[in-house]
């Protein structure tokens, strides 16, 4: 994906002949160079190119490392001419070659494309790429880049790179790139500086609470302590190295505490969405519906198929990729609960009578659907690409918040408003809550209640279907996805009150973020078996859950 | 309800239909062998290419004249992922089909499940995924990767490149824990301070390490928290993770890390779990750069590896086997181990003139090479393979690019405690 | 004697005292400050609307719900006090209670509903190892009779009408040998003929064994009720005759009243 | 004709049951000639064997499901207990005969122990190891059963927070920190009570302890259904409040016949690890328990011999399928299951019974339309 689009870059990069710069021209040269040479004659010509101000060079270098460099053999013993190849953008189409020396693009017919050979950089060389981008991205205009270059080389603490990005601090004006700077450098004070350039840093790391710089300042107490360190401290100063390292440490254990919750919420919504289906089914119709999870996977499967279909549609292209995933929602939904309305009326319409049997149904039901998926879809997992704006993230104070963890939070949020909606505001909502408490004096009402149960069935299993959407983002997409949610599922509708769903909200979020919190102290299994033990003592403690239902039925 | 009750004799007669339906066939020129592999349930995801590439080699052997002039009868049997039932099937291979070798199991559990019958029965069992070692039966032959032919290969280049530091996270069972156990050996031996060590350490009493690593059960999906720690590991630069995470969790456990801003180039993942196999259900752009270390690559540029990949791929465009993929399939090294596996016994066979199991396996311990897809396998007195040892970076195809080589890498299953700190 | 004091010596006449008692479910008060005394040997009716507190009030007696405040306490004398008590003990003090929808063991006959309620160790041990007896048997027979359902004594129970079902159920009170008795709507599904036999049934019990009836058929309270207590959103509004309580003003307000109008 | 009453009848098949599993089954695989139709194999036996094991489970589960209506879907917990307990002790009788040659299990070398961890140190002895076998889910069940009953946990919820207990119980199971062999669990067991474990003759009588074990079980259920105890056993099935507010304390009740059924469940998993040769955690997953309650649903709940039918029929179909259509047995147990609760409420046991209803109803039918036609 985002290599295609890169191809694209480097294409029109190498098109725009005309607007050929002296700098280019001569990277250009140099690389021609570099690809033909061997050994450390290579690296040290692709050091060299940090010298150079063209900004073809990244691209180049990435081009050359994913292998879209080919050598033309020439006639004789004239040197190889070097070729950058350009993926076709529909596929099973022929690749275009342009010449890496000028950017020409070779004429279709002009040579064989079979005699092409890849021209791979050796893995020493390949190392060597990493530092030559980050040097170069020292100048590139992009403010973040910069940032990320100057800390990454700083870390390096290396001896030929410090006096440079001191040179550098000098004449750079952006605060952020500043500040990366301050803190590279003073990492590599640490190690390679005068005692007074230690102590700035170590006050310095302090100051920006540097995560990075906190092995670096542990280090350096090891060595003093090991006697192996350049400088010998005072007391003082061993002191102050100790403060540093304990407030970084305090500013470490707060991003953990603020990312914890988020982290929290975010699994906590995914709860959510996964129960959510099942506060209704099972909530609210008490129908112990164990094929949920199967609901969850015809949902993610449903993702896949909508994907297969627009990359067949448009090909692979960016537009299919960024746009399938809204075709994607509703699909899903519709696939979930036309599975759901077959449920329903195959199996389930006979059940509500029994309800402890309906478990025992949909499990068949569920084990059924389960080599189903694999005989369909093939024993192996299928993959489900996200689009672009469910990728990355924004990093606040040290803290990552990934968007498709935002997203889930939102997407939870709106799920949830709209089955509130659904049942609190709408004619059908009523008319559900009345089947749901008294079917038969709802039948004497004249509501048709077998086709109110049949819809909201069909309406709890297109919730499943929705949350197998996301879970396609999280995770693979395979016949025993909704096996790993199901006893999840029932924990959560049974501690937040089953026929709640406030209920179920509150303890969604409420294991969640219990579930993070326990992780990092106990690991992740001890973590959620303390979570499940937790849930099964507080239905001691209140056996109807949060929100217990009020039924005065006796048994 | 005339319906209903047309359905229930229909699914009482087809029951009964079922019921009926063993038909047993027995010639005389032909010898059994058996497949004991998951074809559902969890473990089926993985275990399915292994019969597949089993039964291509049982017809590519049957086609050219068989073993001792018998054709070979394959018995496929599922061990449903359900380790009691692989104890039981691989009784009724060897008891009722009377199978002259076995090729199968994938877990560790399966096989320890199994090992205990093959060993009172009598029987041979070829062993093809990568292991944890620690084991030596008489009556199987581990094809399998050891350790020392995986993650020490792959720790070691990483060494090279430069890396200081190294996060360790696996699932929750023994193959993960005791490749980590060797790992911290052997990185503490490479003067590796155990403060560079991620992931944790747990100590006995005494305090001896005797867990390092973080560790997830099986089908984990939330990698958040591991994440952020990994990232914070990571801050100071010259990190590399250690993934030993086991089939579906790594896609999980990949989404998250290119969430947290994670790149290949600042923190390199090697994993020993993934083989292109497994990158068919897996986003492999998300995984560009990353390193595996196998002893096959399906990328492997050899004329043996050329014409094992064209042949088997014809042979699934026709091959007659229940619910078969036909489509994007690819090959990897626990198939090709097994494909050894098949070819090792034939010759182990004709070497000894004989299937009795006893000769079959004099003859295996006296080495025997073959010319495979990944180079030339050897087979050692200790039941364990010589063999090549490559390590690759993951394309976006799916594929890996060979980046490193160790030629004829001999296979020891018992590592723990050979290498001392500096 | 003071009138404290002779308030106390009543109360030790009582078989059943429940002051300040309060309940209520998320906000709404069920039971709000009720008092009431039975006494020993008396027939007890309660009426009120729907709504009014009349099965939840039998529910904190039986224990199968704790009042958020005020006494229950049980027997003349030094009462016990049944708020700390779980179901089952307090039933093993005497006291039974017949449930509005008849509650008998479906999948077993007749006389086996009999047998499981006659009132014998209840232990888990002593069931295990228990014997029937030829007085146990006799007491069954002798309660069947009561009931008249001899005939019907192999019948599976599910298999009876509501009307028998009701009957089988008061059958099992009389073979705990209750002291007291709480009776939810015992005319509920039966036929004219039945509701009278039940009102006299109840009647001959009253004496030997004191009785609260929960009812709505105002022709069936005629025929019991002695003394009446209407019920009215968790207190009590009047306590008297059937008569005097039919002809105040403020009860037919809130609650014949309204059955008029219904 | 002679009438027999319902319990003589279950008692006559009770005893012939018996008879076949205790006398003839290993009769015929001592003195059937091989090859012969009559002949069952050692690796039948062997099967059979397992089969018998989850036969008890399943009429454990009955106990509480069939006849107390107590749908408890962790039973498998318990039978894994039961062969954890008795599977240390095989454990430790490897001696010095496992693949380190040391005295201590070999996961336990390999994951660097240095000795035996202190609660292994008593299941050295055999009559500790069995005492546990009764007394590790006998307790598991009164700590867990106490809390959920005396909180009044039934129905539904009952059925989730026990799916719960043993999903928990599985997780800690899996880890390999918690000394109980992670994943693996426990394999490679030498000798059971001194005997080779896995030669014919130690098979043979584990399957005959086996047999009797299951056919002592299913005496003691038809003697509990005809006592007092059991009359308000299935009273509280039906009207549990009735049961209540008729002296008896149902939470003892219930309490007694879930720590009844845990122990049940308990031998049996004693007996089936070292018939099968290994127990590891997925004896706890979820969905084994799962898998019990379709056993009893399939044979027929609440009759004593319909769990045993069901156990023995649904696992010799899985044995079936796996080796003769491992792509669709998944499909066939699904539809099996499906069918079973839609179509036979009663299960095979109640097949016969069901099918003479139909008989009877179609015949008055077919009469009433005679007579119609006789009146037109």
């Amino acid at each position: 994906m985002l290599f295609r689009f890169h191809n694209l870059i480097i294409s029109a990069l190498f098109l725009l002949v005309s607007q050929l710069s002296a700098d280019d021209t001569q990277a250009r040269e140099i690389f021609v160079e570099a690809i033909l040479a061997e050994g450390s004659e290579q690296t040290a010509l692709v050091e060299s190119l940090s010298t150079t101000a063209s900004t073809l060079v990244p691209d180049f270098l990435e081009a050359w490392k994913r292998g879209d460099i080919f050598l033309l053999e020439a006639d004789g013993s004239a040197a190889p001419t070097p070729l950058l190849e350009v993926e076709p953008e529909q596929e099973g189409g022929t690749p275009t070659y342009f010449r890496v020396i000028d950017g020409e693009e070779m004429a279709a017919g002009s040579f064989d494309p079979a005699a092409l050979e890849m021209a791979r950089p050796s893995r020493k060389t390949r190392r060597v790429f990493t530092m030559t981008i980050d040097l170069l991205a020292l100048s590139t205009p992009n403010v973040q880049e910069r940032a990320d270059a100057a800390l990454k080389l700083g870390l390096k603490r290396d001896d030929d790179i410090l006096p440079k990005l001191i040179l550098l601090r000098e004449t750079e004006t952006e605060p952020s790139v500043i500040e990366a700077l301050n803190e590279g450098i003073a990492v590599s004070m640490l190690s390679h500086g005068t005692k007074e350039g230690q102590m700035d840093a170590i006050q310095l790391l302090r100051d920006e609470n540097s995560i990075a710089g906190l092995d670096a300042l542990k280090n350096l107490r090891h060595d003093l302590n090991d006697g192996l360190a350049t400088h010998p401290f005072s007391e003082e100063e061993l002191a102050k190295l100790t403060a540093s390292i304990a407030s970084i440490e305090s500013y470490i254990s707060w991003t953990d505490f603020v990312g914890t919750c988020f982290r929290g919420l975010s699994l906590g919504a995914v709860l959510l969405i996964v129960a959510l289906g099942l506060a209704i089914t099972f909530g609210l119709m008490g129908v112990i519906n164990m094929a949920h999870g199967e609901m969850i996977a015809v949902g993610a499967y449903s993702a896949y198929i909508s994907q297969t279909v627009f990359y067949s549609l448009f090909s692979e292209s960016t537009f299919a990729l960024e746009t399938y995933f809204l075709f994607a929602i509703p699909f899903s939904f519709l696939t979930a609960a036309l599975c759901g309305f077959i449920l329903e009326r195959t199996v389930i319409q006979f059940l509500y009578k029994r309800p402890l049997e309906s478990l025992l149904a949909t499990w068949g039901v569920s084990l059924i659907l389960q080599q189903g998926f694999r005989l369909i879809f093939g024993a192996a997992n299928r993959q489900v690409r996200s689009p672009s704006w469910l990728l990355g993230n924004v990093e606040i104070f040290d803290i990552t918040f990934g968007f498709n963890r935002i997203f889930v939070i939102g997407f939870a949020i709106l799920i949830v408003f709209g089955t509130w909606f659904l049942m609190a505001k709408t004619p059908m909502g009523l008319s559900i809550r009345a089947v749901m408490q008294d079917p038969q004096m709802a039948a004497a009402m004249g509501i048709r209640i077998n086709r109110v149960r049949m819809m909201t069935f069909a309406f709890g299993s297109g919730l499943a279907g929705l949350a197998g959407v996301f879970l396609s983002q999280i995770g693979s997409v395979g016949s025993n996805l909704g096996q790993s949610y199901i006893v999840d599922s029932f924990m959560v509708v049974v501690a937040g009150g089953v026929g709640n769903i406030v209920g179920t909200v509150i303890s969604a979020l409420g294991i969640g973020v219990t579930d993070q919190a326990l992780q990092p102290l106990l690991g992740p299994v001890m973590g959620r078996i303390c979570v499940l033990v937790a849930i099964i003592l507080f239905l001691q403690w209140k056996p109807g859950g949060l929100f217990p239902s009020k039924s005065r039925s006796l048994d | 309800m005339k319906f209903l009750r047309g359905v229930r004799a229909g699914a009482i007669l087809s029951a009964g239909a079922l019921l009926g339906l063993q038909a047993q066939a027995e010639e005389d020129d032909t010898v059994k062998v058996g497949i004991l592999h998951s074809l559902s349930g969890t473990m089926a995801i993985s275990e399915t290419s292994l019969r597949d590439v089993l039964l291509f080699a049982i017809d590519e052997i049957n086609a050219s004249g068989g073993v001792l002039g018998k054709q070979i009868e394959p018995v496929v049997v599922d061990g449903a992922s359900d380790w009691p039932l692989f104890a039981e099937k691989s009784k009724q291979l060897l008891l009722q089909d009377k199978v002259a070798a076995v090729f199968g199991c994938w877990t560790s559990v399966s096989r320890k499940s199994v090992l205990p019958v093959f060993e009172e029965y009598n029987g041979l069992l070829f062993y093809p995924v990568q292991y944890e070692g620690e084991e030596q039966s008489p009556n199987i032959f581990y094809t399998a990767e050891a350790v020392n032919q995986q993650a020490i290969p792959a720790v070691d280049f990483l060494l090279e490149e430069g890396r200081e530091k190294f996060y360790l996270i696996g699932t929750d069972y023994v193959y993960p824990q005791t490749t980590n156990l060797v790992l911290l050996e052997y990185l503490l031996s490479k003067g590796v301070p155990l403060r560079n060590i991620g992931g944790g350490l747990r100590r006995d009493a005494d305090g001896e390490v005797i867990s390092a690593g973080t560790y997830t059960p099986f089908g984990h999906t939330d990698y958040q928290q591991i994440m952020a720690d990994i990232k914070k590991f990571a801050a100071s630069g010259d990190a590399a993770v250690i993934n030993t995470i086991n089939g579906d969790s790594n896609v999980a456990f990949f989404k998250e890390y290119a969430a947290a801003g994670l790149t290949a180039e600042e923190v390199p993942v090697v994993s020993f779990s993934l083989s292109e196999d497994e990158f068919r259900s897996l986003p492999a752009e998300d995984l560009v750069g990353q390193l595996g270390c196998w002893t096959y690559f399906m990328s492997l540029d050899t004329p043996e590896n050329e014409e094992f990949v064209a042949n088997f791929q014809e042979w699934l465009a026709t091959a007659d086997v229940d619910g078969i993929e036909r489509e994007g399939r690819v090959t990897c090294s626990p198939m090709v181990l097994s494909y050894d596996g098949v070819y090792l016994w034939k010759a182990a066979v004709e070497k000894a003139g004989t299937f009795d199991v006893d000769s079959v396996v004099k003859a295996l311990e006296s080495g025997i090479s073959f010319d495979g897809p990944g180079g030339t396998v050897t087979t050692q007195e200790n039941h364990h393979l010589t063999k090549n040892v490559y390590i690759g970076e993951t394309l976006p195809s799916g594929q890996f690019e060979v980046i490193e080589s160790f030629d004829e890498v001999y296979g020891e299953p018992f590592l723990k405690g050979t290498f001392s700190e500096e | 004697m003071s009138t404290q004091e002779k308030a106390e010596a009543k109360k030790k006449e009582f078989i059943l005292t429940c002051e300040g008692l309060n309940k209520s479910f998320d906000g709404f008060k069920v039971i709000n400050d009720l008092n009431l005394y039975i006494d020993k040997g008396e027939l007890r009716t309660i009426i009120g609307p729907n709504g009014a507190g009349k099965s939840t009030f039998l529910d904190l007696i039986t224990g199968r719900i704790r009042p958020d405040s005020g006494t229950i306490e049980f027997g003349p004398g030094e009462g016990v006090a049944l708020t700390k008590m779980r179901e089952y003990q307090i039933n093993r003090l005497g006291i039974s209670r017949k449930f509005q929808t008849p509650s008998v063991y479906s999948d077993h006959t007749v006389y086996d509903n009999l047998l499981m309620s006659l009132n014998r160790n209840r232990g888990a041990f002593a069931a295990l190892f228990y014997r029937e007896s030829a007085a146990d048997r006799e007491r069954i027979d002798e309660i069947l009779e009561t009931i008249r359902m001899t005939e019907k004594r192999s019948l599976i129970a599910g298999s009876l009408s509501h009307g028998q079902k009701q009957w089988l159920e008061i059958g099992m009170l009389l073979a705990q040998e209750p002291k007291l008795l709480l009776v939810d709507e015992p005319a509920a599904g039966m036929t004219d003929e039945e509701t009278e036999r039940t009102g006299e049934l109840l009647l001959s019990l009253a004496g030997s064994h004191s009785l609260i009836v929960i009812e709505h058929d105002m022709v069936f309270v005629r025929q019991i009720a002695t003394k009446v207590t209407v019920l009215h959103q968790g207190s009590i509004l009047r306590e008297g005759t059937i008569d005097h309580v039919q002809s105040d003003p403020k009860v037919v307000e809130v609650y014949l009243g309204r059955q008029h109008e219904k | 004709m002679i009438k027999f009453s319902e319990t003589q009848r279950s008692l006559a098949g009770i005893i012939a049951v018996t008879f076949f599993l205790v006398v003839a089954m290993p009769a015929l695989n001592l003195f059937g000639s091989e090859g012969s139709f009559l002949h069952i194999s050692d690796y039948q036996l062997n099967l059979w064997g397992k089969y018998l094991c989850y036969a008890v489970v399943a009429v454990s589960l009955n106990l509480l499901w069939g006849y107390t209506g107590l749908l408890c879907l962790g039973q498998g917990l318990f039978f894994a207990l039961g062969g954890y307990a008795f599977g240390m002790h095989l454990m430790l009788m490897i001696g010095e005969q496992g693949a380190y040659k040391s005295a201590l299990p070999d996961f336990m070398v390999f994951l660097g122990y240095k000795e035996l961890p202190a609660h292994w140190i008593p299941f050295k002895s055999l009559s500790f190891s069995l005492l546990a076998v009764l007394f590790v889910p006998g307790i598991v069940a009164g700590v867990f059963g106490f809390l959920a009953f005396r909180a009044r946990i039934k129905g539904v919820y009952f059925a989730i927070i026990t799916q719960a207990l043993t999903y928990a119980a599985c997780l800690l199971f899996f880890q390999n920190s918690f000394t109980f062999g992670g994943n693996n669990g426990f394999t490679d067991f030498k000798t059971v009570l001194g005997n080779e474990i896995f030669a014919p003759s130690t098979q043979r009588a584990l399957f005959f302890i086996s047999a009797v074990y299951l056919s002592l079980c299913l005496f003691l259920i038809w003697w509990l259904t005809k006592t007092k105890f059991g009359k308000i056993q299935r009273a509280i099935r039906d009207s549990e409040n009735r049961v209540r507010f008729s002296g008896y304390s149902t939470t003892t009740y219930k309490l007694i016949i879930f720590v009844v059924a845990a122990i049940m469940a308990g031998i049996a998993g004693a007996l089936y690890v070292p018939q099968v040769g290994i127990i590891n955690p997925e004896e706890m997953r979820p969905s084994k328990s799962l898998e019990i309650v379709v056993w009893v649903a399939v044979g027929g709940r609440a009759t004593i011999l319909g769990p045993v039918i069901g156990a023995i029929f649904v696992n010799w179909l899985k044995s079936y399928s796996t080796y003769h259509y491992p792509e669709y047995w998944l499909i066939i147990l699904g539809a099996l299951f499906v069918l079973v609760v839609l179509f036979m409420p009663n299960g095979i046991v109640g097949l016969p019974e069901q099918l003479k209803g139909f008989y009877r109803k179609h015949r008055f039918r077919f009469q009433q339309k005679k007579e119609a036609a006789a009146e037109a």
